[in-house]
């Protein structure tokens, strides 16, 4: 057990955490949240996991900050989507009472 | 009943999840890998052109990533902007005349700018890079937005996709021309490899700071009119 | 030498026209697209007879090997998807430069999307590196995602966030999963970590690292029960959009989920994970037909036909497993031209559909009334398109269908026949429906919008490829075949 | 010794601010506790000898992607201007 490894386990609770949150919460913008709490923990088991064994490892670092900047990228256009649909509907979660109507009619 | 369903179903499998996920992390962490990456990585630092080994895997060994990577924060970029609506960035609504923040504005902009600066530069060889500094820049900008200073270029226009484009094409640029100098795409002509590789991290500082400032800035706030509702 | 110019006008177009486009306003960017589409599908072409001449290579990227670099696997089922793509595409994009109205603002913003979606798709197809591929995947999403949005309305955005959200979870279990395989193996290249498995002692982190990549790939290739998003997504994004993402987005995630089984399948697999995810597959071909009859929209009989034949491509995973090499054959070349001509056929419905849309102005399956009479034409793709995919032959849906049948037949799994045939019958029932829809007499005259020619040759076109592919299959699956071992040339 | 407790406290303080962003009742409040949990997870990157990454969740992680929260939450408080009169339950992000 090294602390790497740690807060690999770690990574490995915020994924449960988050998941739990995506799926439970209605709220658009706390499932965002819990998305991006998915995000965090799977960098750190990436990061820690690796570094488990040998110490620094500059190739799962640089992946994750790539990682980073895509789920910076994801989540601002959700924020900008959202946004837009609530400023439209006023509604804040997909399961909206007018679902049934939802389907499709737009060309 | 069917609430209650609702609850500890999910929180069943998440926390299946967790406990699947802590019983393989336990048995990999038992393991040695088979392949050592980081030694690799040392043994061929010499040849990356820079001294500092994340940027040099960002930017040369998987420079492939990175170029995707600033695709799809192009992409963010462009999707917010489709959906921008701002008539005009002076819209009374932003502009907060909160004296605190209009004395963070003034100290901490020109020390914001100093530090993506130092970020940027200090890149090559030490922690830092073209992400960092890009989103403190991206930071000085909300900040000056928040402070109602007009942004002008940030209206939705030419200069706008002219500056979240500018980076990703100086960087396929190079890509491209040295796959038609060298072997492979991407692959930088020897000895040519640390001016390449700052030029696209200072070109990536900006466009990055774009991408990022215009999706803020294009959040629609003051939009009533709903563009071509549902037609073709 | 030609195949690295090749290699680099492959990468290099779509995302210069992505840019490029950017700058321009919908119309310039209409006739430099075209261009673009030219040089692109040029380019695919080449690359399809180069490496059905001299076998297929491994391509560094930046100079540099496997476990440091990123290596492209370009090989013979590459390439071919590649041409899939730029065929796809193309008519898509050319569809769309008629189909899509000039002058609204909006649409400037569709060919850099349009661009931006073709590069990822070529990514996935030649990734062989795990987290390139995660980078692809999420380049494809979220330009998908942008497409979609693109209408801007209530329903559009709603369809695009359950969209978006169900891309972004599938790509995070993709990526814990990468992550588990890179703490096992320290390399993330496909090909190094199929080459240490066999040695490999404890499979339990390797295991559940493939579980995770599967369920978050089947999450984003909307396997059965996790559908949910597509329909609304697919049904209500403008015609050519839905059909780029039914004919090739989808099939992107499903290609690295086949891939991976494919490679590690032996070692991290076993019979009843291979059995649960082909009977969620044939539980998608009976419950997404079955829905396809019962929607009153016809765009959304058409996305519910995609779930549908989703379905058909992972019953490769049983048909793969622990069985002979002969019935794994068949089932891969049965996956393969399943995808080809799903591919072409469903674009071609979807193009088909949208012409009927544009026609009617309506998006029931009802308003489709008088059709048959007045706009023969347009019917006429839709049904061609149709018979593909209820897998008459000699269509390339037929040809699938078949091969996955004699696999089923050579190893001993007859079940999957059942659901073969009962999905035949059941699209053909979905087919008809429209069929009988557009056949009921309609009094008066004429008062249909004609589409213009071009929007009537594309998606006829695109039917008639699908139809006629069971002819040229033989030679398409030799070069399909085309592995990198077969070849030598670099 | 004190490293692994601190680590311990780190791990500790990290799952609990994850609990409570998404237990949170108020929205304003779920993302406050998010930012900070981002700024903890900052400090977990310079445990794990990872600076760079440390920047970036600083500077993007907590940094930005806090203000482009907030200022959603904010808007969202607001009520939409179109669509949102007279429907209280989607301003304050309470419905759950």
């Amino acid at each position: 057990m090294t602390p790497s490894l740690l807060y690999a386990f770690a990574g490995a609770g915020l994924c449960g955490i988050g998941m739990f949150g995506f799926i439970q919460l209605r709220h658009l913008l706390r499932k965002l949240l819990a998305f991006n709490l998915i995000g965090s923990g799977t960098f750190l088991v990436l990061v820690g996991l690796a570094q488990h064994g040998q110490g620094p490892d500059a190739v799962p670092q640089a992946l994750v900050l790539t990682g980073i900047v895509v789920s910076i990228a994801a989540t601002a256009l959700a924020i900008v989507l959202i946004r837009r649909y609530f400023h439209l509907s006023g509604h804040t979660s997909l399961e909206a009472d007018d679902s049934d109507s939802g389907q499709g009619g737009a060309e | 009943m069917k609430r209650i369903l609702a609850v500890t179903l999910p929180l069943l499998a998440s926390m299946a999840l967790v406990l699947l996920l802590g019983a393989s992390l336990w048995s990999i962490a038992g393991s040695q890998t088979p392949v050592n990456l980081p030694e690799l990585l040392a043994g061929k630092m010499n040849e990356s052109g820079v001294n500092h080994p994340v940027t040099a895997v960002l930017l040369n060994f998987r420079s492939y990533d990175t170029l995707l990577e600033i695709a799809v924060l192009v992409i963010a970029g462009i999707t917010g902007i489709s959906m921008a609506r701002t008539a005009s960035l002076e819209d009374p609504e932003l502009r907060t005349s909160d004296s605190l923040l209009y004395a963070l504005q003034r100290w901490f902009i020109p020390l914001m700018l100093l530090l993506a600066g130092y970020l940027l530069w200090a890149g090559a060889d030490r922690p830092g890079g073209a992400f960092q500094a890009g989103a403190v820049l991206a930071g000085c900008g909300v900040l000056m937005r928040l402070g109602g200073i007009p942004l002008g270029f940030l209206r939705p226009g030419l200069l706008l996709r002219v500056g979240l484009g500018l980076g990703f094409a100086v960087f396929l640029l190079v890509a491209v021309l040295s796959a038609m100098a060298g072997e492979a795409f991407l692959a930088y002509p020897p000895g040519m490899t640390k001016p390449l590789i700052i030029t696209i991290e200072t070109v990536l500082t900006f466009s990055i700071a774009m991408v990022l400032l215009a999706l803020f800035v294009s959040a629609p706030v003051n939009d009533a009119g709903a563009p071509g509702e549902d037609d073709s | 030498m030609i195949t690295a110019w090749l290699m680099a006008g492959l990468l290099f177009t779509p995302l210069a026209w992505a840019v490029l486009c950017l700058l321009l306003d919908f119309s310039r960017g209409r006739l430099v697209s075209c261009l673009g589409i030219t040089v692109q599908v040029l380019v695919s072409l080449g690359l399809w007879v180069a490496v059905a001449r001299e076998g297929g290579f491994l391509y560094g990227l930046g100079g540099w090997e496997a476990p440091l670099g990123i290596e492209l696997r370009v090989d013979g089922l590459a390439v071919t998807f590649i041409l899939l793509t730029a065929i796809v595409a193309g008519a898509c994009g050319l569809h769309a430069s008629v189909y899509l109205a000039p002058d609204n603002a909006w649409y400037r913003y569709f060919w850099p999307l349009f661009w931006f979606l073709w590069a990822g798709l070529n990514g996935v197809w030649l990734g062989g590196d795990l987290f390139n591929l995660y980078v692809g995947l999420e380049l494809l999403s979220l330009s998908a995602v942008g497409l979609v949005a693109l209408g801007g309305g209530i329903n559009a955005l709603r369809a695009s966030l359950r969209y978006l959200l169900a891309a972004l979870l599938g790509s995070m279990a993709y990526l814990l999963g990468v992550a588990l395989m890179y703490g096992q193996f320290g390399t993330l290249s496909i090909a190094g970590i199929a080459s240490l498995l066999p040695e490999t002692q404890a499979l339990v982190g390797p295991g559940m690292a493939m579980a995770l990549m599967l369920s978050g790939l089947a999450l984003k290739t909307a396997l059965f029960p996790l559908h949910g998003w597509l329909p609304p997504a697919h049904g209500i994004a403008k015609s050519p959009v839905s059909a780029l993402l039914s004919a090739l987005v989808v099939k992107a995630s499903f290609y690295i989920a086949a891939r991976l089984w494919l490679e590690f399948g032996h070692e991290l697999g076993s019979t009843a994970v291979a059995q649960l995810i082909g009977g969620l597959g044939g539980a998608a071909v009976i419950w997404g037909s079955w829905l396809a009859c019962r929607q009153s929209q016809l765009k959304q009989v058409v996305a519910y036909s995609s779930v549908a034949q989703i379905g058909y491509l992972f019953l490769l995973f049983p048909l793969t497993f622990a069985v002979s090499d002969t019935a794994s054959l068949q089932a891969q070349q049965g996956m393969t031209l399943q995808v080809v001509s799903h591919a072409l056929a469903k674009a071609a419905m979807f193009l088909a559909a949208g012409n009927l849309i544009l026609a009617t102005g309506s998006h029931q399956v009802a308003g489709l009334a008088g059709v048959s009479h007045f706009l023969p034409f347009s019917l006429f793709s839709f049904g061609l398109a149709g018979v593909s995919l209820m897998g008459m032959p000699p269509s390339g849906g037929f040809a699938a269908k078949w091969m996955l049948l004699q696999a089923s037949l050579a190893s001993g799994q007859w079940w999957w026949i059942v659901v073969l045939v009962a999905g035949s019958l059941l699209s053909a029932a979905y087919v008809f429906r429209i069929y009988q829809a557009s056949f009921v007499a309609k009094t008066g005259v004429d008062d249909f919008y004609h589409p213009p020619g071009s929007l009537e040759v594309i998606p006829l076109l695109l039917a008639l490829m699908s139809l006629g592919l069971a002819l040229v299959a033989e030679p398409l699956l030799s070069v399909m075949a085309l592995s990198l071992e077969t070849g030598g040339a670099p | 010794m004190l490293e692994w407790f601190l680590d311990l406290l780190l791990v500790t303080a990290l799952l609990t601010t994850a609990i409570a962003t998404l237990s949170s009742r108020d929205l304003f409040r779920a993302v406050v506790v998010f930012i900070a949990f981002g700024l903890l997870m900052a400090v977990a990157w310079v445990r794990l000898q990872a600076p760079d990454i440390a920047l970036a969740e600083t500077a993007i992680g907590a940094g930005l992607t806090g203000v482009l929260l907030l200022d959603a939450v904010s808007h969202f408080r607001r009520g939409g201007t179109v669509a949102a009169s007279g429907r209280s339950d989607a301003a304050g992000g309470r419905e759950q």
